[in-house]
């Protein structure tokens, strides 16, 4: 079959569930499974060399004829959304049951497969107009899943905060289309590459996707939403969702002209995005807000790919562009599914526990073994340690720098200062991830909420296994996934479509399976060694202190506190606390809070300016007709000048 | 057959070699203090001992506070077996062998932090913190160093990466990746290895409540580690490559003794820092490296 | 003939609710005459009508091109408002249901003027007719919300008067006999006194503008909107600011013909930026959630102004969002009204938490919130695209950027108002009084067709609904 | 018979800064009704001579805008307990040196538009203007509503005036505006006004600022 009645199956199948979605979740589970695993299935034949697929419609919608089209770049991102649109419809049914949420369930089932439709619409418009109109549903729909429990006063801003944010962006994106629009008479999109005039446009779309890629400055809205959404939300908003923004760019850097200056600022954001994201992520408490920001550094990370990639293209083509993208691309795949796991490793936790504050947490790993498990490999995998996926796609970002930088040419320069921001931020994100693992599962429980902790069900834990599944296939066997990967970058790029792949991935992939076979064998060895000689159990000795407490272990700050030092300019902590004082001393603490610097720095200022300029405007608004008389006069005379002026000779 | 002999052989001398590095640096310590010192095969039978000893594991600890110790040492014999040795050449190299070499340290690093933070012990947390904190400056320095070879011989393979000379930015690059060396292994001036039961250690305090086998393990993985660093910072510097080979060998193995007596007069010679100073250090040694690299660049485009 | 029956067959409707006896009977002309109006207005766009040169009145495309919108409109309110009259079966309902239909009369009289002098005329009227109706409530509240609706209303509809004579008069000195019709005045084209038709431009902009509700003549508004009932509300917002803005659009017409086409459009686009602008930054404070929709609709004024602006394909674009507003916006109003009414109050200090107790209108409302903030798939999204292309294709990147900056102020001050009148807990007053309200499909049904229809409209625009259009552009910008 | 009409368009002129100056209520009502009952006159006086709906206009003018406005106004001011205007919001006397000086800008202001051949040397345009401006000021400055009446039937008076320019040939136009300016005088007045003080007890517009954002 084609991917066209496929993915018209896989669309009605999923706009089904939507509307039995609400009244039957079990039909709804069923619905919504069958229509991803159709739609993965169309993408997978055409990333498996199976040709693109265009499609025009003879009708018009909205006074546009319809323009589809799957080709490897839009079938990448389809499989993501495909993959991780199944994990989370599985795992919230248990995770946000009816049982629970009695309200706001029904709601939930309906929006995820609207958010699912919506994202595969945009990934296959071929047309400005659609596009948008997929783009908003997104949007909206992202928006009310977010703020599913809207009782909550947080998840209420946080959710407000992601709409103005997003409108933001597409207010951008608005511009962009309709510029395009206005500018090659055609709402029509596809390559055109050749029409230089349009290049100046991409800044704008940088602007409207970087907002919902959360790319470093534009991030603001990101951390608060992830963390206040029901995690199986967060996992596609972080997984998936960002990745749309993602997809903008790499759609039109690779359709339209872009400036000469474009890969430098895009490699530049990246960069920047790496770095600071993962500072923020180190010094977070609360573990959704930590993997949030630590989606910044991933997508700082995938840009850095993109840019270098257009690097690369501006400079007659370089063939280690076309590792770089693979590897952007890659980690695309990556970050969606290492994220995905640990959100949903992150919801389990925070079922179970109901707190998301590390400092509360502690001792899980005997209540919640499998979570556990799950938590560490995505944390290893996040952190790009092998013989996970996360250090493959990095690796071939690293590969295409290092070539850049071994051409010595303008481009190097570039990629010197993005290999060091990706090597740093790497070294971070480990501090990060050994943090967060550490407090929530290790040591002992800190609060009584966590000693009736229980690990979550077969519902929850089986999409946990299928997302670590993904993560260890792509680490251990990465030269299965290359040809996908290389058909999505010629797609982006066709000149580069004859090259052989230039990075070794079948020795990496086999060092990394030797690896993993290895550290196996030498654990249980180990292990088994252990146990053999004893393996009495003790309290922990702790330089002989005789009356350990829970509350003495590190805390969150604490642990982070050396790394979030190097960052106080940018991360701009809030300290409150009171010394003991006295003989018996009572009352003392300390509480350290991290705020978003950007938003509460920057521009809620902004805001709050606007809204006095605002009140001093609504002031005139003021009851008394005699004043209104006047500005209708003035109203009079302002346009009998602008006439005056306008009609002069 | 010579495949499977060489991999053996570079094996055994990986496996065997290492714990006579720390021996070493305390015949030096003791050399320079008029003392006699332990045994320079202490560390020998230490390991033995500790092999056959019991375990004792905390109430809180997880298995993975077992497995831990166990994956660091097996990501620190792979990062070891990736290493070229001097006129051997490497096991076996591909392009970019030289990330991950970089990266299995990290992902050793990973480990022993998260073991250490196992038993809810605050000295764990501690040194875990201390060690992935500095680690991202060692880190950043580290690939700064790769970086200026790589510009230097145009290759991200560890084999044609450390053959040439490191040339003008030598001096610079072995300072750079010795203050690198002396961090990662927890000396003097950032740790300091003799110490016990202060607040101020970062491996020690890690390895606290590790007892028996796993002990074992971690002591000669630290061990292990010493021996790649010495290693790599020799094939750094030394123009290997370009000597006869059993010059090559001899210079090798010269340099990483010339690196350990290096560790043990510093050790010797200096106190520890206050670790307020040691991002400072860190930082002016990631500069060192990073210098180099800008030699380097400017070397090649002369 | 049929032209006229639009005018007419309201008119007597109007004339027999007058002497309808029964108050709970009485509100069923309401929709039984919009549906005979619909009707006669849908067999007109069908087969439009020939119209004569020289005729004073007449369904031209431009009147075909807006005034079904605005029948279409009526007709949903009407059966709006025969559910709200019957929960307002309190007050007596015959001066209300008589002057809705005249109402109703004038603004189709309005649209198909196709002189001045009559244009000028039915507005007036229409002006004077909506007065009672927005004291319906009969609080201290209405009548100075009507004293300053009749008196700012007044003001810009006598400027109106001035600047249409000043038309005349300018039409007098190009040679014209007194035929104020404006095909004539069109065929006068640069025989028009220059210094008059500028005059007659600024007045006529101002005059019509207030009644439009441009700023800074808008003042009148929020204080309207906010205490007429909301059908009364939609129905102003969506028909009495049309007919406002087709008499702009005409007097456009004879103004570009006259050679001064480039700054009539610089002024509309100007004042459009400034209303927009305005509308913003007080939707960005205000705590009313009627005021909002008052705000929010001289925000799409400007829109449509500025559509006006942009030649051909801006101004079809306008007529498109003349629509898509109007419908989106009856939705808005009559969902408002519903909570409104369950509230007890429009003011956020009192009302919170109405998605428990109105569920279903609040839905609406936040439906219609995604809609007029031009989210897909509605159509106020496709008309504001078009907007925005025309405007970009026209080269006017500034004007552009204020527009969308525009846009996203309003977008942030909408969605903070309805979202803390949906969110939260209800206040004990608001449950009280809430009990006495109930969400019957006569209530809830009209809001909803005005949002499938807008709904409708962008997704599947009728192809002749286009061509409708095109012809009004054509009409208003002939080709030289 | 331009130079009377012209005399009767000096008076109305002279009444608009009357209108202006007076502080006491009654007096304002009284050069309101006055300006009515000239301006009623001057279209029979126009040189085309008079037909019987100009005669019609002039007589619905006088009677509307000389006798039943005025009545009503002073019963509603009766009703009320008021019979002068207190704390303007502009006072009197810059009331009057901007009324000059609007008259000074207006016969400016008319320069600029040419006149047609037959209405050369008449003052209706500054005339009209002035009288505009005069409504503009009174509408803006006082706070009372019956002197904000007068000022929106001052600003009608000055519509009508330049009407007149007009009133043979478009006379629909001018007949039906100038008839239906007179429905809303009586419409606001006898009304609204009424209910207002009905309402509120007053008929200060100080009290009817309840509606503001």
């Amino acid at each position: 079959m084609t991917p066209g009645p496929l993915l018209s199956v896989a669309g009605v199948v999923l706009l089904l569930g939507l509307v039995v979605g609400p009244g039957r979740p079990q039909l709804w589970r069923i619905l919504t499974l069958c229509g991803v695993a159709i739609g993965m299935g169309a993408a997978v034949r055409v990333l498996s060399g199976g040709g693109d697929w265009e499609w025009r419609s003879g009708f018009p919608l909205g006074g546009e004829a319809m323009h589809l089209r799957l080709d490897g770049v839009s079938a990448l991102f389809l499989v993501l959304v495909c993959t991780v649109g199944g994990g989370g419809c599985v795992y919230g049914g248990e995770y946000w049951s009816d049982h629970h949420y009695p309200a706001s369930a029904p709601r939930g089932r309906a929006w995820w497969n609207a958010l699912l439709v919506s994202l595969g619409w945009v990934l296959l418009s071929a047309n400005g107009l659609h596009f948008l109109l997929g783009w908003e549903l997104f949007t909206v729909s992202a928006y009310f899943l977010i703020t599913l429990d809207r009782q909550r006063l947080q998840v209420r801003a946080a959710g407000w905060l992601y709409l103005v944010a997003s409108h933001t962006g597409t207010v951008c994106l608005f511009a962009f289309f309709a510029l395009l629009a206005a500018r090659t008479g055609s709402w029509d999109l596809g390559p055109l590459r050749g029409q230089a005039g349009l290049s100046s446009l991409f800044w704008l779309a940088l602007l409207g996707f970087g907002v919902k890629a959360g790319l470093f400055p534009l991030h603001v809205w990101l951390p608060s939403a992830h963390a206040n959404a029901p995690s199986h939300v967060s996992a596609i908003l972080s997984g998936v969702a960002l990745k749309m923004g993602v997809y903008g760019i790499v759609r039109f850097s690779g359709w339209l002209p872009v400036p000469a200056a474009s890969g430098w600022v895009v490699i530049g954001l990246g960069s920047v995005s790496a770095l600071l994201g993962i500072a923020f992520s180190v010094a977070q408490n609360d573990f959704k807000r930590m993997l949030a920001y630590c989606s910044v550094e991933n997508v700082g990370i995938i840009f850095i790919g993109v840019g270098g990639a257009m690097l690369a293209v501006s400079h007659g083509d370089a063939p280690w562009g076309r590792l770089a993208m693979a590897g952007a691309l890659l980690h695309v795949w990556n970050h969606g599914a290492f994220k995905s796991l640990l959100f949903l490793g992150a919801g389990s936790v925070l079922h179970a526990a109901g707190t998301r504050e590390m400092s509360r947490l502690g001792g899980l790993w005997p209540r919640m073994p499998w979570t556990a498990g799950l938590f560490v490999l995505g944390s290893v995998a996040a952190s790009g340690l092998p013989p996970l996926n996360g250090l493959v796609s990095e690796w071939l970002i690293y590969l295409g720098l290092f070539d850049a930088v071994a051409g010595r040419g303008p481009a190097g320069w570039a990629a010197l200062p993005a290999i060091l921001a990706l090597a740093t931020a790497g070294a971070l994100a480990l501090v990060g991830f050994v943090k967060t693992g550490a407090l929530i599962f290790l040591g002992a429980p800190r609060t009584r909420a966590v000693a009736r902790a229980d690990e979550c069900g077969w519902g929850m834990r089986v999409p946990m296994l299928a997302l670590a599944a993904v993560c260890l296939a792509i680490g251990l066997a990465p030269v299965l996934f290359w040809p996908a990967v290389s058909r999505a970058v010629d797609a982006w790029h066709p000149a580069w479509a004859t090259r052989e792949s230039p990075a070794p991935l079948a020795t990496l992939g086999l060092f990394q399976a030797t690896l993993g076979i290895l550290v196996a064998t030498a654990a249980a060895a180990l292990w088994y060694r252990a146990k053999s000689r004893g393996g009495r159990r003790a309290p922990t000795w702790d330089c002989g202190f005789r009356a350990p407490t829970a509350r003495m272990q590190y805390t969150a700050a604490s642990f982070a506190g050396i790394t979030a030092g190097w960052f106080d300019w940018i991360l701009q902590p809030m300290l409150r606390w009171r010394r003991p004082r006295g003989l018996f001393p009572t009352g003392a603490f300390r509480r350290e809070s991290v705020p978003e610097t950007v938003l509460e720095r920057v521009i809620s200022p902004v805001a709050a300016g606007v809204l006095r300029v605002s009140t001093a405007v609504r002031r005139l608004q003021h009851g008394r007709l005699q004043s209104y008389i006047l500005y209708l006069v003035t109203g009079l005379l302002g346009l009998g000048v602008l006439v005056l002026l306008e009609g002069a000779p | 057959m010579i495949v499977m002999l060489d991999l053996v052989l570079r094996l055994a001398l990986w496996l065997l070699l290492p714990p006579l590095l720390p021996g070493l640096i305390n015949k030096v310590k003791a050399w320079v203090a008029g003392r006699r010192g332990p045994p320079v095969l202490q560390l020998y039978h230490d390991l033995a001992r500790l092999w056959q000893k019991d375990v004792v594991l905390s109430n809180l600890a997880s298995p993975g506070f077992v497995i831990a110790p166990a994956v660091a040492w097996v990501a620190l014999v792979g990062a070891a077996m990736l290493l070229p040795l001097g006129p051997t050449g490497a096991a076996f190299g591909f392009r970019g062998d030289v990330l991950l070499l970089v990266y299995l340290l990290a992902l050793a690093r990973f480990a022993t932090a998260w073991a250490a933070l196992e038993t809810g012990s605050a000295f764990g947390g501690m040194g875990a913190a201390r060690e992935v904190s500095y680690a991202v400056l060692t880190e950043a320095a580290l690939v700064a160093a790769v970086l200026s070879l790589s510009v230097q011989s145009g290759s991200i393979t560890l084999a044609t990466l450390l053959a040439p000379a490191a040339g003008a930015g030598a001096v610079l690059l072995a300072g750079g990746l010795f203050a690198v060396l002396l961090a990662e292994n927890c000396r003097v001036p950032f740790d300091d290895p003799n110490t016990h039961l202060e607040l101020t250690m970062i491996h020690e305090v890690m390895v606290l409540d590790h007892s028996g086998p796993p002990l074992a393990v971690i002591l000669h993985g630290a061990s292990l580690k010493l021996l790649l660093f010495s290693v790599l910072l020799t094939e750094a510097v030394l123009p290997l490559g370009r000597l006869p080979p059993f010059v090559a060998a001899a210079a090798l193995a010269g340099g990483v003794l010339s690196v350990i007596l290096g560790v043990g007069l510093v050790e010797s010679l200096l106190a520890r820092f206050a670790f307020r100073r040691v991002p400072l250090l860190l930082t002016t040694a990631f500069l060192l490296c990073l210098f180099s690299l800008l030699v380097a660049w400017n070397g090649g485009a002369a | 003939m049929r032209a006229l029956l639009l005018v007419i067959i309201p008119l007597v409707g109007a004339a027999l609710a007058a002497f309808w006896p029964g108050n709970r009977t009485r509100p069923w002309l309401l929709p039984a005459v919009g549906l005979v109006h619909a009707g006669l207005t849908f067999w007109l766009f069908l087969d439009p009508p020939r119209v004569g040169p020289a005729d004073w009145f007449g369904f031209d495309p431009l009147a075909r091109a807006v005034l079904p919108a605005v029948s279409l409109l009526f007709l949903v309110c009407a059966a709006y408002g025969v559910s709200y009259l019957q929960v307002r079966s309190e007050r007596p309902n015959r001066v209300f249901v008589a002057l809705l239909l005249t109402v109703l009369s004038l603004l189709s009289a309005g649209h198909q003027a196709r002189h001045l002098g009559l244009l000028w005329i039915a507005t007036e009227a229409v002006t004077l007719a909506a007065v009672p109706l927005l004291h319906f409530n009969g609080t201290p509240r209405a009548f100075e919300a009507t004293w300053k609706y009749l008196l700012v209303g007044g003001t810009g509809i006598a400027l109106s008067l001035l600047g249409s004579f000043c038309l005349g008069y300018s039409s007098l000195h190009g040679g014209g006999g007194g035929d104020l019709t404006f095909v004539a005045l069109m065929s006068q084209g640069a025989g028009l006194s220059r210094p008059w038709v500028l005059t007659a431009w600024v007045l006529l902009l101002v005059g019509y503008g207030t009644k439009m509700g441009l700023a800074p003549m808008h003042t009148w508004k929020p204080d309207a909107y906010g205490e007429a009932p909301g059908l009364v509300g939609a129905i102003l917002a969506g028909g009495v600011t049309t007919v406002a803005f087709t008499a702009i659009l005409r007097v456009r017409a004879v103004i570009g013909a006259a050679g001064a086409g480039a700054i009539a459009d610089r002024s509309l686009l100007v004042i459009g930026l400034f209303s927009m602008a305005v509308a913003a930054l007080f939707l960005l404070g205000t705590r009313d959630f009627k005021r909002m929709l008052a705000y929010s609709s001289v925000e799409h004024m400007g829109i449509l102004s500025i559509g006006a602006a942009l030649g051909g394909a801006g101004m079809w674009a306008a007529l498109f969002h003349v629509w898509t507003n109007s419908l989106t916006k009856g939705a808005l109003f009559l969902s408002a009204a519903n909570i409104r009414r369950a509230a007890g109050s429009p003011s956020l200090d009192a009302v919170r938490g109405m998605s428990v107790l109105t569920p279903r209108s609040s839905a609406l409302f936040v439906t219609g919130l995604f809609a007029v903030t031009a989210c897909p798939p509605f159509g106020p999204f496709f008309s504001e695209l078009k907007v925005l292309r025309a405007a970009l294709a026209a080269g006017h990147g500034v004007a552009t950027a204020i527009f969308l900056g525009c846009l996203l102020l309003a977008f942030f001050g909408l969605t903070r108002v309805v979202f803390a009148v949906v969110d939260g807990r209800p206040r004990r007053a608001a449950r009280v009084n809430s009990q006495r309200f109930v969400e019957t499909l006569g209530v809830i049904a009209p809001p909803l067709v005005l949002l499938g229809l807008s709904l409708a409209l962008g997704v599947f625009t009728p192809p002749l609904l286009q061509d409708a259009w095109s012809a009004a552009v054509a009409q208003l910008r002939p080709a030289p | 018979m331009n130079a009377s009409l012209n005399l009767l368009i000096g008076l109305a002129m002279g009444l608009n800064l009357l209108a202006l100056g007076s502080s006491r209520l009654p007096s304002l009502i009284r050069a309101m009704s006055l300006q009515g009952v000239v301006l009623g006159v001057m279209p029979l006086l126009l040189e085309q001579g008079a037909d019987w709906r100009v005669g019609l206009v002039a007589l619905a003018t006088v009677v509307g805008k000389g006798v039943v406005i005025p009545s009503l106004l002073r019963r509603a001011m009766r009703a009320a307990h008021i019979d002068r205007e207190m704390e303007p919001f502009i006072g009197f006397v810059p009331s009057l040196l901007l009324g000059a000086a609007g008259t000074i800008a207006a016969v400016a202001l008319a320069r600029a538009l040419p006149l047609l051949p037959e209405h050369q040397g008449l003052l209706l345009v500054p005339g009209s203007i002035a009288s505009v401006l005069t409504g503009f000021i009174l509408l803006i400055g006082r706070a009372k509503a019956i002197s904000q009446v007068c000022g929106y039937l001052i600003l009608e008076n000055g519509i009508y005036l330049f009407g007149l320019l007009l009133i043979h040939s478009t006379p629909l136009l001018v007949e039906s505006g100038i008839l239906l300016d007179l429905t809303v005088g009586v419409f606001v007045i006898g009304i609204i006004v009424d209910r207002i003080q009905r309402a509120f007890d007053s008929l200060d517009t100080r009290k009817l600022t309840v509606l503001r954002e």
